[in-house]
């Protein structure tokens, strides 16, 4: 799967093209800063990074839009930040401060935001995916036009979980959009170590869904395949399910010592970095300087300051109140 | 108007679906079967197959959904067949449902409501037969239920789907032929415990499918001079200490009758906060009457033995009336 | 999938032939005794009937070895009794006596014979399938040529128990046949308002592993198809799951209203009756007369009045017995 | 010699692999990746892929396939990587492994060991924090264990495989850097409770990961000029009631240590057994301290905060020897 590096001119406006660079640049700047501060122990329990994978959520985000549903996983700082969380928001929950989108009741693992519609920061491996699906039920049944983009890695296709909910949204015809960001590993636990059959698109066809792949490492391709997956969607009335190619270059979390690969796969695969690979390409075309990117680098290590200054000066939550959010305080309507 | 605790169920269903277009249910044979204990009978022509939604065998699967859609602005009803099967789900009641508030910081609600049938009695064995109502009881996040009389059967529902947060409520196997009195249009709390029979000398304490069997050992005991007082628990998450405590207080002894297997049970959770909080109260120890610890079997004369039944509760209640040892 | 009743000489020697005759009989003689043993209150509980199915675990049961593993479900008299399960200890069980298969404990449902590798009767729908792939594995561990034959309704499909059992058997080459009974219908859930995709062969598939059809309502086929799938098993190494097409003509259990099926999709399936179809073949050949099928259908009779006596005058199970047998009593060796 | 938990477990899954050809080990990374808490580190360099098996994420399918096994002749120790992933499998653990020997007539039997990491403390949250441990004790037909020592590390698991049912063995998180004394070889049986402290004043009753927190309550109680005993009940079911009521007899006063949540915790049930067993013995109620009922959170001062400590415990236990209430 390791081929030649995206390549080639990118066909998309300025303001798309460069804000899928910016899109990629935070997540990566974000979790570099978040590895450092778990290094100072102001960021604690599991900590999994997206670094490398950052292709997939900016360019599937872009193409979903804002009244959409997104469902993710424990590895869901890229999916949170590019859905529109704040960064400060984030950060702070993962210094455990009562300004985190949480409240820091669930740290890196668990991020919602009910205002951008981001349901968790699932740290269950495929328990994300059911739910997916009854998202999009209460859609479909309440005639509303919103999909539901549910993200997972390869590893949750061996749960019962993945097959049960690939069932019901195949036979009811939902519109989900499964998202599976294949980076090849689950863990320490290589795919083909996991599945009988590795085709991840053939063996979702057996549920009657229409299947779509991409190079995870290319955000061109990542960004026109899920519009493609789209399209599909609300044509053909099926879901979609789209795997994304896609490599983490960092270990599992903070705890895993990386005995289960080479570093010569890791290498290969950082040669096809999504970041520079796809600035490349734009300076290729002249449509980047590096002045720009430096430029636009500092912007959002600036952003990345503020965040952590931000959750440095938050708030610890009360016992009090840790206690109140254990049930809803006022009736559903 | 005398009904089953079945029609009562089904009456409560009917009532949530035509008042609230967000109500659906989804279960196993919920539609075209009928269900299995018949409760759902003629919903699917009533409300058609978009609300009452056969599911495939997937309990896990259809579970989540639920979760998702209650998220989604809906209020499902999933039904789980039976309690054993719903160990397949818990995953999905206990790592998403119940912790779905907390985890994000009070921002999400899940108003799901999940109906259990549950317990022994029908000679249908080990994988069909048992009660696990202690170990939702022990989750926070989510509430029990137990509805033991048809009048709750009949007004528990509406208050369940009133509930913002996950409910979960168990249907015992041997109450659906209960016949009652009731009401078309029955208002209960899903907080309180209910005195069902007032006494003085001692508190018998249970809920769900023992309750009848409770009922008749304290005729029995009223036969022996014993004043039973009956509490009914009905919600075992968040438990009602105040009228347990007040039960106990007064009365100064209490059996907890429970179909739980002993050990672990809720019964030792009842015996654990009356101890905690009435001690100096008592006259004698709490007694527990509880399953047998083995799986039910399914030889009528084993699975009897094996329950709780009205003479064990007797002989139970008996022996708290005895001298205390030196 | 209702074609023309099987027809056709039949290819086995006499032995087998009327082997396969004798065991549906048996089957069907002992389940209609059961039927009517329930209605007079002597057999309680659920009692599944496999009436219509027979010719599904008489062919396969004869295709196996008698050192092979069998797993079976809550609908498995047949699969017992044809496995070499003794009619009394099976009534016996019914009638909840010590003297059945398994003490009274488990009834109809959970019908248990260590003596013939029978590993239950399991009341959970797929609860054998993980079971099963456990089973394969330990004989391969242990250099057995062992097969495990794992009966399921094409109703556990839908489970995830199904799914990560196909996965383990494929992804470790398991010497597991997964023999999927489909009749249609999972209580009153028809198999199109189960399944996304109703080609259970090209689900199956999907797992790596090898698939075969077999009209399950001809004996002959089911024992052909059954082999076959065997030496493909042994030859290739792989698991082999075989779809049974066949049709249950009773309810589900002894509570089914059978609302959610025509009575005349019931009596065009019974037209292909698994047991007529192929007496009428054996006749047609000249290798069985009315006589011999009548003195045949007598001496099962009796075989099943003799099941009843030896069950009515069976004992009680002592309720200390009954807690004894929660645990093992002596260690494993 | 000094060894860590981790370390004492590691050693007794080499022996038992070493010294019998039947046990192998499945469970998600105990391969290659060295096992999430890296006790089975090397394992598979030593013993090969086929006896320390990677499985997929399939944890109903592979504790399944444990089951098989055992059935089959082999000696499976399946591993759980946290125990709320073990919700996942508990259709096989509850309804099949527990109920198969009972369901067959005692015919068939289930030598499977599966082993759990379990409980909080770490600040990985909600979904990879909690105790369970009153669940599976509730389960007549498996054999619940859980080591607090170094020594119980190393021991436990050779008892746990020669027991012919299922035992499903509890590893707090907390406790794999322990470090102790702990000889090469250690027999350990998987029937009683033991006194870590002697004591003669009050019983303090925990297990697990609670254990460490106990001893140092203990240690701060001398101080204050009350003498605690510490019992590790180590097996959780069946559980050893005689030596649990002998040291609260003597002492006459008990607090109950448990990191499940209050409500049905097995705090419970220790409490209910000590009053339906030596109600007469007692100066004072059974006290319990446990997690308090909220999913765990991320933030240190909030886990912190939920989790039984060693003030916790002390607390609880100064207001045991107050003045009784009128
Ligand atoms: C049900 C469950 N089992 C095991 C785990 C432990 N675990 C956390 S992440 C992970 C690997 C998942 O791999 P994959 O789905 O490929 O996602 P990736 O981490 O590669 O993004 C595992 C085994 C878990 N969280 N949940
Ligand atoms: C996990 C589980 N869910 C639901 C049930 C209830 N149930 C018993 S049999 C059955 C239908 C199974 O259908 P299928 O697998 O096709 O087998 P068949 O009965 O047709 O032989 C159902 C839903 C169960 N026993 N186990
Ligand atoms: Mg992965
Ligand atoms: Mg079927």
């Amino acid at each position: 799967m390791i081929t030649a590096p995206p390549s080639g001119p990118v066909p998309f406006d300025d303001a798309l093209a460069r804000g899928l660079l910016a899109d990629m640049l935070r997540v990566r700047r974000l979790e570099e800063k978040a590895a450092e501060l778990y290094g100072a122990g102001k960021i604690r329990g599991f900590l999994h990074l997206y670094i490398g994978e950052e292709a997939v959520a900016a360019g599937a985000m872009r193409a979903l839009s804002a009244e959409d549903n997104v469902v993710a996983t424990y590895r869901e700082h890229g999916h949170a930040l590019l859905r529109g969380m704040a960064m400060r928001s984030i950060m702070a929950e993962m210094f455990g401060k009562v300004e985190g989108c949480s409240r820091g009741h669930g740290g890196s693992m668990h991020l919602f935001d009910a205002r951008i519609r981001l349901f968790g920061g699932n740290a269950i491996v495929g328990g994300g995916l059911p739910l997916a699906v009854g998202l999009a039920l209460a859609e479909r049944m309440q005639d509303s036009p919103r999909v539901t983009a549910c993200f997972f890695g390869e590893g949750a296709i061996a749960e019962g979980a993945f097959h049960e909910a690939m069932n019901l949204a195949g036979l009811w015809r939902l519109p989900v959009l499964f998202c599976c960001e294949n980076n090849l590993y689950a863990m320490g636990t290589a795919l083909s170590r996991s599945e009988a059959q590795t085709d991840l698109c053939l063996k979702a066809a057996s549920y009657g869904v229409s299947t779509l792949r991409a190079d995870g490492q290319d955000v061109v391709a990542v960004h026109q395949t899920t519009r493609a997956a789209l399209e599909r969607l609300r044509n053909e009335g099926v879901p979609v399910f789209v795997e994304y190619q896609t490599y983490r270059y960092r270990a599992h979390s903070m705890f895993d010592p990386e005995l289960y690969r080479d570093k010569s796969e890791v290498e290969a695969w950082k040669s096809r970095g999504p970041l520079h690979t796809y600035s490349a390409r734009l300076k290729a075309e002249g449509r980047l300087s590096e002045a720009e990117f430096l430029a636009l680098d500092s912007q959002v290590g600036d952003e990345v300051e503020d965040a952590v200054a931000y959750a440095e000066s938050g708030t610890w939550e009360s016992f009090d109140d840790l206690m109140r959010a254990v049930h809803t305080a006022s009736p559903a309507a | 108007m005398k009904r089953s605790y079945r029609e009562a169920l089904r009456g409560a269903l009917r009532a949530a679906l035509a008042g609230d277009p967000r109500v659906f249910m989804m279960g196993e044979d919920i539609g075209r079967y009928g269900g299995t204990y018949a409760v759902t009978k003629g919903l699917l022509d009533e409300f058609g197959a978009e609300r009452i939604r056969d599911t495939p065998l997937s309990e896990l699967g259809f579970v989540g959904a639920g979760i998702g859609a209650a998220l989604g602005g809906m209020r499902p009803i999933v039904e789980i067949m039976t309690v054993n099967f719903s160990l397949l789900a818990l995953d999905q009641i206990v790592n998403t449902a119940a912790l779905y508030h907390h985890m994000s910081g009070g921002q999400f609600s899940v108003p799901l409501v999940i109906r259990v049938a549950t317990g022994a009695g029908r000679q249908v064995a080990a994988q069909h037969s048992h009660s696990f109502e202690n170990w939702y009881a022990h989750i926070p996040g989510i509430k029990v239920l137990a509805p033991a009389t048809v009048e709750d059967a009949r007004g528990m529902l509406a208050a369940a789907l009133a509930d913002p947060d996950p409910v979960v409520m168990f249907e015992h196997v041997q109450l659906y032929n209960l016949e009652d009195e009731c009401p078309d249009l029955v208002e209960v709390d899903i907080v309180s415990a209910k005195v069902r029979r007032p006494g003085s000398q001692l508190s018998l304490i249970t809920y769900g499918g023992s309750l009848p069997k409770t009922l008749v050992a304290a005729e029995r005991l009223a036969t022996l001079g014993i004043d039973a007082e009956v509490i009914d628990l009905r919600v075992l998450r968040p438990l009602d200490a105040p009228t347990v405590l007040a039960s106990v207080r007064k009365c100064r002894r209490a059996v907890v009758i429970d179909e739980c297997w002993r050990s672990g049970s809720l019964a030792a959770e009842i015996v654990a906060l009356i101890v905690e909080n009435a001690f100096y109260d008592l006259d004698a120890p709490p007694a527990r009457v509880c399953s047998e610890e083995v799986p039910i079997p399914y030889a009528k004369h084993l699975e009897d033995a094996v329950l709780p039944q009205p003479e064990k509760i007797v002989d139970a209640a008996l022996s708290l009336f005895g001298e205390p040892p030196p």
